[in-house]
């Protein structure tokens, strides 16, 4: 008796169909999966972050501090939304609102284990790729409707930024595709059973995660909300739930890194005995950790630094990296 | 027990000062109580001279700093060397209550702030300052913290009596 | 490095973008507002504002008598207390020709140089966090802890302290000190190898601090530049070496002095400083004389009239008190010439051509303690 | 020739500055598995060292049970802040004056330790209190022979 014959579920499958349905509890499981894990991160963030530092984290409320992320969320919430007097009202409030659209849209494509993936697309990386580039224009909104001069800087920083490392981005994970020829994402984790990608690619592997730090804007390239230089950059001027949503797309989309990480190059779900889930998640809460330690190891870099880097050293490798993969496959 | 480099450098610095200055009383300082390897005392302005001679010894103005004696002010400027043999030169130029001595900020930039901060306490004006305005006080402020008369508080009054 | 544009450049004018650097920003350390005017990123001028924590020592101490002025001295740079305790006490000791026992001088010294190397370690990890890397401020903040538990021990209070008195010292150390200092010393070497590893050779720091900043000696010498931003650029001044005072001739050290002048050259100045002030404090440890920790003082004592000028060497440059007493229990004048004071103002002739993130290094590794500016 | 050295120098940077990030975050994992060291304040209290410097309170000596404050007002003069106010009387006539009250606002009082040096009697010290955090300003004025007898009650 499959639970398509329950009473009530009945007649949403007849009316929607099989496929609609998988497609609708998929969102939902995705809605409520993305704020917890990102408040999860949160408190993974500030436990890691005060281990190395010698301090224990929050430890206050709940076991080990487990509800701060929650308390916060409340206190976020009954904060006053202030919206600065010459600040251009419309972008001001829509800016948070186009920055969680495409942090949940691009769960749709992830495949969390053989079975469990909201709905496979022909598209899938491109998908990803799009959306997450919709988070800069939603930044440079930001920074640009609140009327303070560290946001437009932080905001401006921003565009370059983002833009100068989509490229190298897609380089790298061109080079997977080649390998593969298909976007899809069930498709790239299969074709890596017997060897991971990164045993192939290391190269593209390193260029992919040093972009994907910056692209999420995270240290040491956190120049678009540099503490000691712009207050917090776009950020600066929102508080209260607004605030709460920058915070949460910025976690979201590191959540979204790190398993683009790991189905391109640590074979997604595949692992020797455990199920495809366990795997899955193991490995994108190792990468996340890796991200949490390069942020409290590493100073900032300069802003002309951080584009020289991208424009003379990231992308010419990633070129030299996919032409070489072109000649081998040619080869082969 | 100066070295001989300070003793050289004390008697090209008497010449070079009583050349320029032919107005004013130099005077060898005892460092042991006074700090001062050498004294100039002025009476009336004469600091642009012994700033461009400072500096063409490789002399720093240490600092500049004012007293409000009853009768006249006394602008202090102090100038020591880096380099090995130490000494320090103070100069001493009284000026009257109301003048308005002449800023050696062309010949050290670094004076422009300390003659900011004098006209702040003592309400000396600078001739031809670039920018003199008050760096410390509020800049509507109409007082003068550091002069005798300012702010003579019952307090002082009760100190005196009790304990001189 | 960058083409410098000049600011009466007509073309500049209308794009000319002023941003108020503080006075309440993470990275201004203190009270302090730099009017910064931009072209984009790039710092055409800088224009410090000061005042915002003026609380007019120099008027207090022409209210108070001599021995009510000590709390003021520790308040002035609250990162240096001891050090500036002990020159004003030195001062008014060299006008009245006070005598200050032996055991007195060494406890002075030992104690101004673990103030030293808690305001250096202070220094150095802030500026660090500027650069953006935020664990090394935490493990600073870690050693300094062991310092100020040190001179709590003896002095009783962590940061403004008021322990030394006319004639030596309030109280004497014991055995647990001088052992809990070995300890520290040892321990803090033993880190310094993680800081350079962490910090110095990291290719990132290397990169914002390497010909960033850089002051000339001839702009040293005309601002009046002190300390180890005066290190820094090349010149081997330090008033402890230049004019000995205290018991430091006893003690063989040497200054550390580079001669590039960047910002990485004062942060390595500052490192070295740190292990140079270890060395004095182990040297002061192995031959603590015996004796009496403060000489035979009246309780009000009076100066004779006359001026004095005493320069001595505090962790940010060099400080000089030019106290004017007239014969009175209360004194004529006291200037406390402050190093922050000129060291602060060369940023107008530094920053233009910089970058805003090369503007914040170059302030960090300045190292200001603003209230010493505004007194 | 000279692009090339400069190149060859680039990728030796590059190497080089990569070893040392590899080196920075080994640095880092290693402190991730070291003891804690702040202390959690108000679940663990430090104990202060002997010397610590409190606000000032009346020492209990055995032969007067109590303090030894003759009322001189040697330490209201020496307080660079006054912050203290004494009052005191005598039993008999010509006897010697007896502390009663000894009021100060450790609120202003800048703990230079000044009153406790001169003080002819020593009846003066610092007390070990660390949390002098209050609710209104006028907590902070207490009158220390007061607190004296609560203790030695």
């Amino acid at each position: 008796m499959n639970i398509t014959q329950l009473p009530f579920i009945k007649e949403i499958y007849g009316f929607l169909g099989h496929d609609l349905t998988a497609t609708v509890t998929g969102i939902l499981i995705i809605l409520v999966f993305v704020p917890l894990n990102s408040a999860f991160l949160v408190w993974v963030e500030r436990k890691v972050a005060g281990h190395i530092q010698l301090r224990p984290g929050p430890m206050e409320v709940g076991p080990h501090g487990i509800l701060q992320t929650l308390i916060d969320a409340v206190k976020l919430m009954s904060k006053e939304m202030i919206t600065p007097k010459l600040a251009d009202k419309f972008l001001f409030w829509l800016a948070p609102i186009i920055i969680i659209i495409p942090a949940i849209v691009c769960f749709v494509v992830i495949p969390f284990s053989p079975l469990m993936q909201v709905r496979e697309m022909n598209v899938g990386i491109l998908l990803i790729f799009s959306f997450s580039s919709i988070t800069v224009l939603s930044i440079l909104m930001g920074g640009w409707a609140s009327n303070n001069k560290y946001a437009l800087i932080g905001a401006v920083r921003a565009v370059a930024q983002n833009v100068a490392y989509e490229i190298p981005l897609l380089l790298s994970t061109m080079s997977i595709i080649i390998m593969t020829n298909s976007f899809k994402m069930s498709e790239i984790t299969a074709a890596q059973s017997p060897v991971w990608f990164i045993v192939y690619q290391p190269v593209a592997a390193i260029i992919f995660f040093i972009s994907t730090t910056a692209e999420t804007n995270r240290a040491p390239f956190d120049l678009v909300e540099a503490e000691s230089e712009l207050v917090s950059g776009f950020h600066t001027e929102y508080t209260g739930m607004r605030f709460a949503l920058f915070f949460l797309a910025e976690y979201t989309n590191m959540f979204i890194a790190a398993s683009m990480g790991a189905v391109l190059f640590f074979g997604g779900w595949h692992g020797p005995f455990f199920p495809g889930l366990i795997w899955f998640v193991v490995k994108v809460y190792i990468l996340i950790f890796v991200i949490i330690w390069v942020r409290w190891t590493f100073p900032r870099l300069r802003f002309d630094q951080l584009m020289n880097f991208a424009w003379k050293f990231m992308i010419p490798v990633a070129l030299i990296n996919l032409m070489i993969t072109a000649i081998v496959l040619k080869v082969l | 027990m100066p070295t001989e480099g300070q003793k050289k450098l004390l008697e090209e610095l008497k010449n070079s000062l009583t050349r320029a200055l032919p107005e004013g009383r130099i005077t060898s300082g005892d460092y042991a109580r006074t700090g001062c390897h050498l004294e100039v005392r002025l009476s009336d302005v004469g600091m642009r001279r012994v700033a461009a001679v400072m500096k063409d010894k490789r002399f720093h103005l240490e600092t500049i700093t004012a007293v409000d004696f009853p009768g006249s002010f006394e602008l202090i400027y102090l100038y020591s060397t880096y380099y090995d043999d130490i000494c320090r030169v103070i100069a001493h130029i009284q000026i009257l209550k109301d003048a308005s001595p002449h800023t050696v900020s062309a010949i050290y930039p670094g004076a422009i702030w300390l003659e900011r901060e004098i006209y702040d306490f003592f309400g000396i004006r600078f001739l031809d300052h670039p920018d003199l305005r008050r760096i410390l006080n509020p800049d509507n402020a109409d007082y003068f913290p550091l002069l005798k008369t300012f702010g003579k508080t019952k307090l002082t009054e009760e100190i005196d009596d009790i304990l001189c | 490095m960058l083409n410098i544009k000049t600011i009466d450049d007509a073309s500049i004018n209308e794009r000319v973008y002023q941003l108020n650097l503080g006075p309440q920003h993470p990275s201004t350390h203190g009270v302090l507002h730099l009017l910064l005017k931009l072209d984009g990123e790039v710092v055409i001028a800088a224009d410090p504002i000061v005042g915002y924590s003026h609380r007019g020592h120099e008027k207090m101490a022409e209210n108070r008598i001599w021995e009510q002025f000590l709390p003021n001295t520790s308040r002035i740079d609250y990162l240096s207390g001891l050090i500036y305790n002990q020159g004003y006490c030195m001062a008014v000791e060299k006008l009245c020709g006070i005598e200050v026992p032996e055991r007195a001088e060494y406890i002075r010294v030992i104690t101004s140089e673990l103030n030293r190397i808690s305001s250096h370690l202070l220094g150095i990890m802030a500026f660090v966090m500027d650069i953006g890397a935020f664990t090394p401020f935490l493990y600073g903040w870690d050693d300094r802890e062991h310092v100020l538990d040190l001179l709590e021990r003896v002095t009783g209070s962590r940061l403004t302290y008021c322990y030394n008195r006319f004639g030596g010292v309030r109280n004497d150390i014991d055995q647990e000190f001088c052992d809990g200092t070995r300890r520290f010393i040892d321990r803090l070497r033993g880190r310094f190898k993680d800081y350079h590893n962490l910090i110095t050779e990291n290719i990132i720091f290397i990169k914002r601090t390497r010909g960033v900043g850089i002051i000339t000696e001839e702009t040293a010498l005309e601002f009046g530049v002190t300390g180890p931003s005066l290190r820094g650029s090349g010149v081997n001044y330090d008033v402890r070496k230049n004019e000995p005072y205290s018991v430091y001739p006893e003690f063989d050290f040497e200054i550390p002095v580079r001669k590039e002048g960047d910002v990485m050259a004062r942060y390595q100045v500052r490192m070295a400083e740190m292990e140079q002030s270890m060395n004095i404090i182990e040297q002061a440890l192995d031959n603590l004389p015996e004796g009496p920790v403060r000489s035979h003082v009246p309780r009000f004592i009076d100066p004779p009239a006359g001026d004095i000028y005493f320069a001595f060497e505090s962790a940010r440059g060099a400080v000089g008190y030019y106290i004017v007493s007239d014969g009175t229990r209360v004194p004529y004048r006291i200037k406390v010439r402050t190093p922050s004071f000129s060291n602060l103002f060369v940023l107008t002739r530094v920053l233009p051509g910089n970058f805003i993130a090369d503007a914040i290094a170059t302030l960090g590794s300045i190292d200001v303690v603003v209230p010493e500016i505004d007194r | 020739m000279r692009s090339l050295s400069g190149l060859k120098e680039y990728i030796k940077e590059i190497l080089t500055g990569s070893k040392s990030l590899v080196i920075g975050m080994g640095i880092t994992f290693k402190r991730l598995f070291m003891p804690i060291v702040t202390v959690q304040y108000p679940r663990r209290k430090l104990t202060m060292t002997p010397n610590f410097r409190g606000h000032i309170e009346a020492i209990y000596f055995d032969d007067t049970k109590s303090h030894h404050c003759v009322a001189c007002g040697l330490c209201v003069r020496t307080c660079p802040s006054h912050v203290i106010k004494v009052q005191g009387e005598k039993e008999k006539a010509g006897g010697r004056k007896y502390g009663q009250k000894y009021y100060i606002d450790f609120t202003k009082c800048s703990l230079c330790g000044l009153c406790v040096d001169v003080c002819p009697e020593k009846t003066l010290t610092f007390s070990h209190e660390f949390e002098l955090a209050y609710l209104s300003r006028w907590d902070g004025v207490i009158d220390i022979m007061r607190r004296l007898e609560a203790v030695t009650k």
